[in-house]
């Protein structure tokens, strides 16, 4: 018996073939059962209503991914580092707002500049966290519901009963949310080249894998020599960033900001990343799973109303989804372990 | 029966294995000190300190008509935040609370609106809370997963659950006595009639978080599970029913609110976990588990609760209220580790020079 | 096995890789280390040891960077430094491997070997396949079959401190600081591990080896440093010393006999276990303890022995088999059942199992009393203080004050809180899983000393341990276990270390 | 009470507690300083006291109305207004402040309630410490409240939207009404009187009304739904959406997709806001009243109620400043003034 074991934990491993790896490696991936009920759910409203695939549906459809989509980013480079942001609309409310007092002041700003004011400004924004977190040392789940009541309590300050409407800002502003480039919405464009530097940086940068060690275990980061505090610092400015670029993109795709612009938008973006694969605990999950994440839980609410589903069940069946995706999670978890188990209980 | 289980001399103790010196263990100089400048008692300073200033400084502030409305406004926040201290002290966290209460008030209001006996709705709807609260503890401490995402989860689901019960309708005329027995306030001192039961919750708490085996359980399961199981405390039993608890108490919330504004609807309470949250943790309970007392959660609660109606009896406008909210929350925490930080930089520094030549 | 070879002659006298003189820290009003003295030539490898809180760890931290000593004389390869972060002594090319490795248990084998150095490819990227060649090559380098493309989460000790060793070798480290690598390490792991370490000191790489266990401090070292009381005590070629004289400079006091077994009356059984089996873990124990017993389940570390205890104690389900305690069926998975049957469990990781560290002392030994102290329900705080204060004093816990968090005192006195616990429980039988783990060699006669009276009153132990000498001294009965089986039970007289170890490894040379 | 907690510095509560005195102080500060601004003389021997509850701040329109409530407030002789309320628009939220408002002895009332029946207790406990309550924009239930200031006869409003989108839609095809909570009393009851009327008008048969969706006066949600609707009903012609945030939402929707010029929409919205979609052909015609007429009457009535000259009884009468004499009807309700219908032509003539 014994030899039949030491025979199959030969210590030499056979080389496997390479496109054999390449696709396991693919199979293996977390965020392919995302992708696949992604495909199922649209291809299933498309054959009840087929408009749910028409120009207009699909441009609809990457337009409303697109804001969740960059938040989910940026939370995703938090959460991987086992911290968190829940001001990330409170953030969102006061760049878009800034963006309309821009536009109000000075109408004839580029629209470039503009970009960069409202980026600068949740930079600043998320520095605020950043620094409570790692130089106060404290739980980012209290400081960032903390800032998510102060920034909120600042938009409304500062906005009044004030709102500022797209007639307020030039037709080109406007237009990157209307306009479409080989069929994509200008600002849909932005936010997957904004997935996609992030998550190059994210796999392919040593910067980006010290976020996963150190969301990984902390302590051991710490000890290994990570500048722990310097890496989450950077992540929350990242974090705050991409919610300023969300917040300008908020107020060229909507009609009004104001006061209560991106109320609680923060836990559909926590939602978003959870169904994405991020682990809420930190160390894994990726950020195309999440900007996957966010597009199946906005496409769920278009499919649903495409199909006339009684639109009391869109939140319902969204609550349904975050707890299918981390029992996946968990079950898939709990195999590996129960492998691995076996395997250790053999190889002494 | 606790005095027999005092070891005395039979205990099969060996007798003084080598130590090198015999140790001394004093034990009451430090806990009365250590009790009054508890995190939790910081709470309650804070509490007494602004109850005296609003007293003298607003004008009507220190009324009956005060006590009766700002009780009103905080019993839901403190209904829910005895279960929630308990849960965050074990190092959990529930987020559905406020859905549970919704998903409650929608129950009801359907189930009067059938016709339903109005004592039958509100066993039903407590028994709806229960549910909520057993689906939570099962998928969190039967098969272990995460809190912070599954009650993210059940947020979503139980609120939507709320909005396929109950559409968006509102029902309204739910029976007269009831609904004035929740208003009513305790003959003159302004102390609203449903405070009794209120208090039944917060003492029984209390206690058990305080006084029972089963509070000590949390406490230790808060800071380590392992260690927990190896004592046999039954972590994912406690958990369960903390979670359950919490379902049934979030059910009592969401009839207080129903009946108090006589309106079912399936938005009722949106946004409350929030306030619940901040105001636990304003209470000294630490988000990592392991610290906290139903006292200060109970201060907690009361300040924010006492600032909200100051500022609201001073026409202040909600902003000064959100922002103060969340900066008392922020301060509350990072505080006492900035004032560790300068200790501990002084320290280094004293150190250096002593010891450089 | 290997031949001893530490008679190889004395090193040549050439530039230190490292000194360290008269290092000094302070913890607020706590001497950490008073006087941390220590010499690492190249190609060499150097024992440091000492009791626990002797000033190793803080020694070891300052090496690593993690700690700046606040005053004293830091050389590396004669260069005066001040490492001011881990970074800097990484730079300075010290490697530190913990007792408990570091691993980020996210992260693939790979990466966690190149984290923060990963090999880059195109467009300044990093190279995913260049980092698993270069793990596998070290791998190769080292002879283990670890894949390196699996993630680091369920990795054995062993395992993970190659990886650490594979790390250190990739960083091209003039000096490997290992902190207890072997106490969580089978006979077979040692042994692979000691030819690495022997492979890295030909190459000329200054090796700092810290060990409780003197046997491999003789086998493998060149030079041995004695630290007390956070004190340089002595540097000796290990040809020049034997066992009893570290061991005096070490207590700085005679100390008895190690395993002061005294014979107990054997009685009845206490505990009968019967086939119980859990899938992938173990299967078909059967076996009984009496009281007054001590029953050693020996075997490697990975064999099933704590795997067993748990599910016995009730932490861990079993798939099948009963477990029987004085008679009556115990309920599986129940732990608060079989302590309220009489059994105690003192766990083998101290910090994580065997208390609340952030609790206080007294909180601790009356964890497991929770239910006694109660008036209808409600805990009896009086009574509870004067249990928690009598098992202190009894059990001798050295502490300011009982309102203490347990982390503020010493691996021994924590030790000893857990002891304390199980005793107030007057249980009739104590499983005790690695009793001397990280344990210094004063305390460890005195735990040791303690176990025998134990059993002496009639108390019934199941202990688990991988130092063979413990179990040979202390056992009644051994039960040897591999793969998840038993595959002997020895009497005492039977017993030996050729025996156990053939029990153990069955196949010999079974070195994968 | 006793649990063990980690030794910690004696300093670092000290600072905690610095820290929360100051939060706690600042926020007294605060209340001492704009919380009784110098324009509310309560000192000023038993004059009449006005608070204006709308459903909730920071909202366009509500400003409107408040401003006109303001110099209503002025005018009638009011020694003090406030304006206070919650910043989200939830059914209960409205409470604490009418109990506050209790508290502080003020006479009249004016609320725009989310919820007729959550308010009710409340305003009750009101009325029964001396405070007169009038119900603007939104009713209560008739008996919480003294009367009730209607923008215009709600059948007007219903009817003059059903017109407007017949005319659009050239009489015949499927619409949807987007409107604000589903909750909202006025909208409820225009919506009632719309389907009357598209079921009853024979100039109406051939319009099917095929949808009714709610964007809770959420700029987001409403921009959501209204495209939602586009998906769902592919052969909609028109939408009316008979609420300000709605309306505008549902306009920006429109005018940045495919539907724009294709899809008809009207209902009730601020001209401001209007502005560029009328303008761009997104909307052709929609309508609503002066809004800041609707705080001014509610001032007058409010102090006609304190005085005694009414009641809320049908047939008292009351000036309402600079808009002349207004009547109280049946069902203690007053009615401002006819709805406005805006479009390229004299949109630019308002301000608002």
């Amino acid at each position: 018996m014994s030899s039949a074991l030491d025979s199959r934990k030969a210590p030499t491993r056979q080389p496997v073939s390479r496109g054999w790896a390449a696709t396991a490696s693919v199979l293996r991936l977390r965020e392919l059962p995302v992708l696949i009920a992604l495909s199922v759910l649209v291809i299933v409203t498309y054959l009840i209503n087929p408009l749910f695939l028409s120009a207009q549906g699909v441009k609809d459809l990457l337009l409303n991914a697109t804001i969740i989509m960059i938040l989910a980013v940026g939370q995703t480079l938090l959460i991987v580092t086992r911290n968190i942001d829940l001001s990330v609309g409170s953030i969102l409310g006061l760049v878009a707002f800034g963006t309309g007092s821009i536009f109000a002041a000075m109408p004839n700003i580029p629209i470039i500049a503009v970009f960069g004011i409202g980026m600068a400004f949740g930079v600043v924004l998320g520095a605020v966290n950043g620094i409570l977190v790692t130089v106060a040392k404290v739980p980012a789940l209290v400081i960032t519901l903390g800032t998510l009541y102060v920034f909120r309590g600042l938009n409304n300050a500062w906005a009044g009963g004030k709102q500022y409407f797209a007639g307020d800002r030039p037709d080109a502003f406007g237009g990157l949310s209307v306009d479409t480039f080989l069929g994509f919405p200008i600002i849909t464009l932005v936010a997957v080249v904004v997935v996609i530097a992030v998550a190059l940086y994210m796999s392919g940068t040593r910067a980006g894998r010290d976020l996963y060690a150190i969301g990984s275990d902390p302590e051991a980061a710490k000890a290994f020599g990570i500048k722990v505090s310097k890496r989450v610092l950077l992540a929350f400015l990242a974090n705050g960033a991409l919610a300023g670029l969300a917040g300008v993109l908020y107020a060229s795709r909507f009609n009004s900001v104001g006061a209560t612009t991106g109320t609680g938008m923060e836990l559909t973006v926590i939602a978003a990343a959870v169904v994405g694969g991020v682990a809420i605990f930190g160390g894994s999950g990726s950020v195309t799973g999440a900007a996957l994440g966010a597009l199946l839980l906005t496409t769920i609410t278009s499919s649903l109303t495409a199909v006339r589903v009684d639109k009391f069940w869109q939140q319902a069946i969204v609550g349904i989804l975050i707890l299918a995706a981390i029992i996946i999670d968990r079950l898939a978890s709990l195999r590996t372990a129960k492998k691995l188990r076996i395997s250790e209980a053999r190889n002494v | 029966m606790s005095e027999t289980t005092t070891p005395t001399s039979n205990a099969p103790a060996p007798e003084a294995p080598l130590t090198r010196s015999p140790s001394t263990t004093p034990w009451r100089k430090t806990r009365t000190a250590k009790l009054l400048a508890s995190r939790d008692a910081i709470t309650i300073y804070a509490l007494v300190a602004f109850l005296i200033y609003a007293s003298i400084s607003i004008p009507r502030f220190a009324s009956p008509v005060t006590t009766g409305f700002l009780l009103l406004d905080v019993i839901p926040v403190l209904l829910i935040a005895m279960p929630m201290t308990l849960i965050i002290i074990t190092g959990e966290i529930d987020l559905s609370v406020a859905s549970i209460a919704g998903l409650t008030s929608a129950t009801m209001g359907v189930l009067w609106a059938g016709g339903m006996n109005i004592w039958l709705v509100l066993a039903v709807s407590v028994l709806v809370g229960v549910a909520c609260g057993m689906f939570n503890g099962f998928l969190i401490a039967v098969l272990g997963l995460p809190s912070l995402a599954v009650t993210i989860g059940t947020l979503a689901l139980f609120r939507g659950l709320a909005l396929v019960t109950i559409g968006d309708n509102a029902v309204a005329n739910f029976p007269k006595p009831l609904t004035a027995f929740f208003t009513s306030k305790l003959g003159a001192t302004g102390i609203p009639t449903v405070m009794i039961g209120v208090l039944v919750v917060i003492i029984a708490f209390g206690v058990l978080l305080h006084f029972t085996p089963f509070g000590r359980g949390l406490f230790g399961m808060g800071y380590s599970k392992e260690a927990a199981a190896f004592v046999g405390i039954k972590v994912a039993r406690s958990k369960f029913w903390l979670y359950v608890a919490s379902g049934a108490v979030s059910a009592l919330a969401g009839i207080f609110w129903t009946l108090r504004y006589t309106s079912a609807r399936s938005d009722n309470a949106t946004g409350l976990e929030l306030a619940v949250i901040a105001a636990v943790l304003l209470g000294g309970v630490s988000i990592f588990g392991g610290k906290g007392s139903i006292l200060g959660v109970l201060a907690g609660v009361l300040l924010i609760g006492s600032l909200n109606y100051a500022l609201r009896l001073g026409r202040v406008s909600d902003v000064v209220l959100i922002t103060v909210t969340g900066l008392l929350l922020i301060l509350s925490v990072v505080a006492p580790s900035i004032g560790s930080a300068i200790r501990g930089w002084r320290h280094t520094r004293r150190v250096r020079r002593s010891t450089e030549p | 096995m290997q031949q001893t070879d530490s008679t190889r002659s004395g090193p040549l006298r050439e530039e230190p890789a490292l000194t360290l003189i008269h290092a000094a820290k302070t913890f607020g009003p706590v001497v950490a280390l008073a006087d941390g003295t220590i010499e690492i030539l190249p190609g060499e490898i150097h024992a440091l040891v000492g009791e626990n809180g002797a000033g190793k760890s803080t020694l070891v931290k300052i090496l690593a960077g993690l700690h700046r000593p606040d005053s004293g004389d830091f050389r590396v390869a004669g260069e005066s430094v001040q490492f001011r972060s881990v970074g800097d002594s990484k730079e300075a090319k010290i490697s530190v491997i913990y007792q408990e490795p570091t691993l980020f248990p996210d992260l693939s084998v790979a990466e966690n070997i190149f984290i923060g150095r990963q090999p880059k490819g195109r467009f300044g990227l990093i190279s995913r396949s260049a980092m698993v060649k270069e793990a596998a090559r070290l791998f190769e380098r080292l002879g283990v079959p670890i894949d390196p493309t699996r993630i680091a989460e369920g990795l054995s000790i062993a395992d993970q401190q190659i990886i650490e060793i594979a790390k250190a070798i990739s960083l091209d480290a003039k000096v490997l600081v290992m902190d207890e690598p072997t106490a969580a390490l089978s006979g077979v792991e040692v042994d692979r591990l000691f030819a690495v370490a022997r492979s890295l000191r030909e190459k000329g790489t200054g090796i700092l080896f810290i060990s409780h266990r003197f046997e491999e401090v003789f086998e493998l070292c060149d030079r041995i440093t004695v630290m007390r009381d956070g004190r340089y005590i002595a540097t000796h070629q290990t040809v020049d010393v034997t066992v009893e004289e570290i061991v005096k400079e070490m207590v700085g006091r005679d100390i008895g006999a190690l395993f002061p077994k005294t014979e107990a009356e054997i009685g009845g059984v206490v505990l009968e276990v019967e086939q119980l089996s859990r899938a992938g873990v173990f299967k078909d124990i059967s076996f009984q303890v009496r009281s007054g017993e001590i029953v050693a389940l020996a075997g490697l570390v990975g064999a099933g022995r704590t795997e067993v205890a748990r599910a016995v104690f009730g932490i861990d389900p079993y798939d099948a088999g009963a477990i029987t305690f004085e008679g009556r069926r115990l309920k599986a998975r129940d732990p608060q059942a079989s302590i309220t049957a009489g059994m105690g469990f003192v766990p083998e990781d101290r910090r994580k199992q065997g208390l609340v560290m952030e609790l206080s002392v007294a909180r601790n030994v009356t964890l497991t009393l929770r239910n006694k102290f109660t008036t209808a329900g409600l805990i009896n705080g009086a009574a509870e203080r004067r249990a928690a204060k009598h098992w202190s004093e009894r059990l001798h816990v050295k502490t300011g004050s009982l309102e203490h968090p347990v982390s503020t005192l010493s691996g021994g006195n924590q030790q000893k809180v857990v002891l304390a616990k199980w005793l107030a429980t007057e249980p009739r039988l104590l499983i005790i899983d690695e009793p001397t783990r990280g344990i210094d060699v004063g305390t460890k006669s005195e735990v040791h000393r303690l176990i025998s009276e134990l059993a002496g009153r009639g108390i019934a132990i199941l202990m688990i341990s991988s130092e063979l000498p413990e179990v040979l001294g202390m056992a009644d009965k051994v039960l040897v276990m591999r793969e998840g089986q038993i595959t002997a039970e020895l009497n005492r007289a039977d017993a030996n270390p050729e025996s156990i170890m053939h029990a153990a490894t069955s196949t010999a040379g079974g070195t994968p | 009470m006793m649990f063990d907690r980690k030794k910690s510095p004696r300093s670092s509560r000290l600072a905690s507690l610095v820290a929360v005195t100051a939060v706690v102080s600042m926020a007294l500060t605060a209340c001492g300083g704009s919380g009784t601004p110098a324009s509310s003389g309560e000192a000023a021997g038993g004059d009449a006291t006005i608070t204006f509850i709308p459903k909730q701040l920071n909202n366009p329109y509500t400003d409107v109305v408040l401003a006109g409530g303001k110099k209503g407030a002025k005018e009638a002789g009011f020694s003090s207004s406030n304006v206070v309320g919650p910043l989200e628009a939830s059914a209960s939220s409205q409470v604490s402040f009418i109990n506050a408002e209790t508290q502080a002895g003020t006479n009249v009332i004016v609320i725009a309630a989310n919820d007729p029946d959550a308010v009710c207790t409340a305003l009750g406990e009101a009325r029964s410490a001396g405070a007169k309550i009038v119900a603007f924009d939104s009713d209560t239930k008739p008996e919480c409240r003294d009367v009730f200031i209607s923008q215009v006869v709600a059948k007007d409003v219903a009817l003059i939207q059903t017109k407007l989108i017949s005319e659009q839609i050239g009489g015949s095809g499927e619409i949807a009404i987007l409107s604000a909570t589903a909750n909202a009393t006025n909208q409820n009851e225009w919506i009632k009187f719309m389907e009357e009327e598209l079921k009853s008008n024979p100039a109406y048969k051939d319009i099917k009304l095929v949808a009714k969706v709610y964007g809770d006066d959420n700029d987001t949600k409403s921009f959501q739904e209204a495209q939602g609707l586009m998906q769902a009903h592919p052969n909609l012609k028109g939408i009316i959406s008979p609420t300000t945030v709605g309306i505008a939402a549902t306009a920006r929707y429109l005018s940045t997709s495919a539907y724009k010029g294709k899809v008809a929409l009207t209902g009730l919205g601020l001209p401001n806001e209007m502005r560029p979609f009328v303008k761009d052909g997104t909307v052709k015609e929609f309508a609503l009243w002066d809004p800041a007429q609707l705080g001014y009457v509610a001032s007058f009535a409010g102090k006609a109620l304190k005085d005694g000259k009414i009641t809320g009884k049908a047939g008292d009468t009351f000036t309402a400043g600079e808009l002349g004499e207004r009547k109280v009807q049946d069902g203690g309700l007053v009615i401002v003034g006819p709805p406005t219908v805006f479009n390229a032509a004299n949109i630019d003539k308002y301000n608002f």
